[in-house]
């Protein structure tokens, strides 16, 4: 049973290398991105399986703060494609005019 | 009552520091209670152990392996003693400088908000360092004190400086790393961290030797020894003079501290002839380099930098002079040792006091720049007489701390047979005194006629170097007291 | 094959010590130094944590344990401070890296040929012969 | 025994951080970063070591995920000049450097020698530590000494991204102001994610007493809790000179330190009684975990900055 756990683990490590291969080719952010959440979904996945494998239900802690985490980076990601703390998804430019970067000084 | 004491001098700076936080842009009294508190903690330790020997504390009763050990002996408790020195007369030299002439009382800013904390975590850290005898604990120390050295170097927030915090922070995270690895190699080797329980087992697998290698090419670089040196001279030259003072005397001696150690403590004899051979050859290239570049410099706290490098390398000697014939042997090597540990104290104190001279003569003159700093001896009289016994220490003149130690270093390579290290200490001394003379020189020129005036600088001000280089000038007159607690090589 | 658990783990990190030993000191940017500083904490991290479980007990050493979480909260603590740094160093008028070590040595602009590939496809529109590079992008697309 | 999962999550985890040293394209280093963390705590899972998997996940692939997406995109917004390129002997050099540690390493590792470790004693010493979970036994109490520099160690990081800001902002708000639609995906996000997160917070916090968790991995829940409430716009960051903010920031290293001290009426440092350990233990990691939930969160804001915004 533990073998059969463990295989199909190996299987979703599989799902994952195809989603890095989304990671390197791109071509936007949301792409990479998008495919970084791929690899966490299936990383919960795995974390479920080697809890079932190992009879170690304390591993499910792993998996929700893997869930909830990637949540996070979701938003930082999503804030970080605007700039001056604007973000929502929806109503995100394409390109939007360079600002003027705020000057550093010992004032 | 001593266990006591050891537990005070090492908390009295953090609580110090959680009270700056507390208090906002008042951190300045709290700084000061916090130092002059630990001071006296720290001279009244070492007054017990000169009297009654090494303190040990297990913290929380756990005993080595599972706990960690604390130990104040000899040299540890003269290392606390001259950082509590350095330490308070820095924080008295700060308060003044943080509020500044222009500001007045009521300055608020990120510095005033994060300096003294981030100066009483550095000085915390160093007592960490300078008493844990487990390697996780001074790694933690380590990071404790890279990281709020960097943040002093990066304070003012220049280009030059952040650059010079980051190249700084880059070396020291490297170091940090390879420290580590070591660490973790030699428990899971051993099943322990403590220094007492390594000692004698060190050196006996394939696995030691690339920890031992990993954690002195770490520390090394911690240390800015030549090559690693790229990043001092910048970031102690960029650094605030308060915070400068503190990172050339001090922050580098923690790093080389631990790696004394390592190697004297724990005898790794499997180290064969060519580490220490390496080791020294740095170090004498550090002292030749240092001290040439030192004499190129156009800028006060640049050449002060640069000889930092220059006396660190002289650090570095206590590998060669003390190892021979691959093996480490304690029986030639005690003047190599105390030499060593008098030159990093008395270094440290006219390190100190030059800095903190530096910093005077900025605020007066308003820059550094040798070619126009005419006429600084008669508006700072006292500072540039500091600076000057400062140089006496610096150079290895009697009856400075410096010549104490250089004595001790020729001697032991004659005692060794290897007149070659002895050759390097005695030019190290000539160079020394080359670039050391270039800015009292220029000090002592009388101004052109339209030269710019000074700013005022109070009298105790200038007292606080002055006292700093005094003590470096005492430890050259009353050395038998340190070289006795300094004892053998352990 | 005959391999303990824990062998793959441990040789994984000490792959990954090299890997972030090599970045650290030779990627030219600052933010891929700090990845790379990342990188090999994790692999000591690792090679660590798989030399603690080669004992025949069933469970891991605690100790090893304790000092890797303790380690990993070290290492973001100092890449917080790196990134803060970087970015105050850039917003100040600073590169992406550090100026060259030797005075004169290195020119601010000058780049090798990893840094101009690796904005790649980034919303930086470099004239001359970046402009080349975006038509080939665009074919490729 | 090695399975051939072990082996394939090996190479997978190497793969990925040679994309995330050598890769090209910045971005994607980053995002690769982001998962070799994730992979990394499936890997500690594998070693038995949940505590540390618990960590790796909320602090080694989350949150300093999250702190280099942040400072990339501000850093691109810069535009800073490119890096100068290294001289090729210093690449050289630092190649065959690297490639000697790795072989060094790759020879050193089946040849060292089994230490038996300090599990058996740990365990022994269990009952006297007030805590069932011997990670959090040696965290807290045997190893506490290391524990409390490591909270100094935050502190000291986040005063280090204080000095960064310029004065005339200071004492303003942490970071940037965060500003959404409030019928946006991300405020809504921002209503969803925060009480879920601090609720597996606080249980992780509380559960790290008898099982894999603590203040650590608990504090990090929270950051993020908070992290995301900001980010989506619905509170703002505190003022960096906030009471509460102060006070948050510093109860842990403060109780702790304080303890520290205490030790010394037991000539020591740092002494858990054993009759109360368990009541201390427990207070300290409560405290340890708002304090380092409020640093880390206090960190991925950064210094106070000018808050007015010239984005549209």
């Amino acid at each position: 049973m533990i073998e059969a756990y463990l295989l199909v683990a190996t299987g979703l490590l599989l799902t994952i290398a195809v989603a890095l291969w989304r990671i390197a080719r791109g071509p936007d952010p949301a792409d990479r991105m998008m495919a970084a959440q791929l690899v966490g979904t299936s990383g919960i996945a795995i974390v479920l399986l080697l809890a079932a494998a190992g009879d170690d239900w304390a591993m499910l802690d792993v998996a929700l703060v893997l869930a909830l985490l990637a949540a996070l980076s979701v938003v930082a990601f999503a804030k970080s494609v605007r700039r001056a703390g604007y973000g929502d998804p929806e109503d995100a430019p394409e390109h939007e005019p360079a600002s003027r970067p705020p000057e550093h000084t010992d004032a | 009552m001593s266990p006591a004491l050891l537990a005070l001098v090492l908390t009295l700076p953090l609580l110090g520091a959680l009270g700056a936080v507390a208090v906002g842009r008042h951190g300045g009294p709290v700084a000061v209670a916090a130092a002059l508190a630990t001071l006296a903690a720290a001279l009244w330790l070492a007054v017990r152990v000169a009297t009654d020997g090494a303190v040990s504390i297990a913290v929380g009763h756990w005993t080595p392996p599972l706990g960690i050990r604390l130990t104040a002996d000899g040299p540890a408790v003269l290392f606390l003693a001259t950082t509590a020195v350095i330490m308070t007369a820095v924080v008295l030299y700060a308060v003044h400088w943080i509020t500044g002439p222009k500001a007045g009382a009521d300055r608020d800013g990120p510095m005033v908000h994060t300096f003294w904390a981030l100066l009483l975590l550095l000085w915390g850290a160093l007592n960490v360092i300078f008493v844990s005898r487990d390697l996780f604990n001074l790694y933690v120390g380590l990071e404790l004190a890279s990281l709020a050295a960097v943040a002093l170097v990066g304070i003012e927030g220049r280009r030059e400086t952040l650059a010079a915090a980051l190249r700084y922070l880059l070396f020291a995270l490297t170091g940090s790393l390879l420290y580590l690895l070591g660490a973790a190699l030699l428990y899971s080797a051993h099943g322990t961290l403590d220094l007492g329980l390594l000692a004698g087992q060190l050196g006996r697998h394939p696995s030691d030797l690339l920890a031992l290698a990993a954690m002195t090419a770490g520390l090394a670089a911690k240390t800015a020894l030549f090559p690693f040196h790229v990043w001092l001279p910048p970031a102690h030259a960029g650094a605030p003079p308060a915070a400068s003072a503190v990172l050339s005397a001090l922050v580098p001696k923690a790093s080389l501290y631990i790696l004394l150690r390592l190697w004297f403590d724990a005898e790794p004899d499997g180290a064969g002839p060519v580490g220490p051979l390496l080791l020294g050859g740095l170090g004498a290239a550090a002292v030749l380099h240092g001290s040439l570049m030192a004499l190129r410099q156009q800028r006060l706290k640049l050449i002060i930098a640069y000889s930092t490098v220059a006396q660190l390398g002289y650090l570095f000697l206590v590998f060669p002079l003390v190892a021979a014939a691959g093996a480490l042997d304690p029986a030639g090597g005690d003047a190599a040792w105390r030499g060593t540990l008098f030159q990093a104290l008395s270094h440290a104190l006219a390190k100190a006091a030059m800095f903190l001279c530096a910093g005077l003569i900025i605020e007066a003159a308003g820059h550094d720049r040798l070619e126009r700093l005419a006429g600084t001896a008669r508006a700072l009289p006292i500072t540039l007489f500091a600076f000057g016994l400062a140089a006496i220490s610096l150079m290895g003149l009697p009856p400075s701390g410096g010549f104490v130690a250089k004595l001790l270093l020729i001697e032991a390579a004659f005692e060794r047979g290897a007149a070659a290290w002895a050759l390097v200490v005695l030019l190290g001394g000539l160079l020394a005194a080359a670039y050391l003379f270039r800015p009292l020189a220029a000090a002592w020129r009388s101004p052109d006629g339209d030269a710019p005036g000074f700013a005022p600088v109070a009298r105790r001000r200038q007292a606080l170097p002055m006292a700093l280089a005094l003590a470096a000038l005492g430890l050259g007159l009353f050395s038998a007291g340190p070289a006795e607690l300094m004892g053998g090589l352990p | 094959m005959n391999l303990p658990i824990w062998m793959p783990y441990a040789l994984c990190g000490a792959g990954l010590i090299g890997l972030g030993l090599y970045g650290l000191l030779a990627r030219p940017q600052l933010l891929r130094r700090i990845l790379a500083f990342n990188v090999m904490g994790a692999g000591i991290f690792l090679l660590f944590g798989a030399l603690a479980r080669r004992g025949e007990i069933a469970y891991a050493d605690p100790v090893p344990q304790a000092m890797i979480i303790t380690g990993i909260v070290v290492a973001v603590s100092a890449t917080a401070l790196a990134l803060a740094l970087i970015v105050a160093h850039a917003g100040a008028g600073g590169g992406e890296g550090l100026p060259s070590d030797t005075p004169g040595g290195g020119k601010r602009d000058e780049r090798g040929d990893d840094d101009a590939r690796d904005d790649a496809g980034h919303d930086r529109r470099i004239p001359g012969r970046d402009r080349r590079r975006n038509e080939r992008e665009g074919a490729a697309r | 025994m090695a399975t051939p999962f072990d082996l394939a999550l090996s190479l997978l985890v190497l793969v990925i951080a040679a994309f995330a040293v050598l890769g090209r394209h910045g971005f994607m280093a980053v995002v690769f970063f982001i998962t070799f963390g994730l992979l990394l705590a499936l890997a500690w899972l594998r070693l038995d070591a949940v505590d540390v998997a618990l960590a790796e996940a909320a602090i080694g692939a989350g949150l300093t995920g999250v702190l280099l997406l942040v400072a990339r995109s501000r850093l691109k917004a810069l535009e800073p000049p490119l890096a100068p390129a290294p001289h090729p002997v210093l690449r050289a050099g630092a190649g065959v450097g690297a490639a000697a540690v790795t072989t060094g390493l790759v020879l050193a590792i089946p040849a060292l020698p089994l230490s038996t470790g300090l599990q058996a004693e740990v365990m022994e010493q269990l009952p006297l530590t007030g805590t069932d979970n011997p990670v959090t036994a040696v965290l807290l109490n045997l190893r506490g000494w290391d524990t409390l520099l490591e909270t100094l160690v935050l502190l000291a990081a986040l005063l280090g991204v204080w000095t960064l800001a310029r004065e005339i902002d200071w004492p303003g708000r942490a970071g940037r102001a965060h500003r959404t639609r409030p019928d946006g995906v991300l405020a809504q996000f921002g209503r969803v994610l925060p009480p879920l997160a601090l609720v597996i917070g606080v249980y992780l916090v509380w559960v790290g007493g008898h099982r894999p968790g603590g203040a650590f991995q608990g504090g990090t829940v929270l950051a993020a809790a908070w992290i995301v409430t900001v980010m989506a716009g619905l509170l703002p960051a505190p003022r960096v000179d906030d009471r509460t903010l102060r006070t948050a920031l510093l109860a842990g290293p403060v109780a702790f330190v304080v303890l520290a001290v205490a030790g010394l009426l037991a000539d020591s440092v740092l002494v858990f009684p054993p009759d109360r350990a368990k009541l201390l233990l427990l207070g300290l990691e409560a405290l340890l975990a708002v304090s380092i939930a409020a640093t880390l969160a206090m960190l991925v804001f950064g210094a106070p900055e000018d808050r007015s915004g010239r984005d549209p």
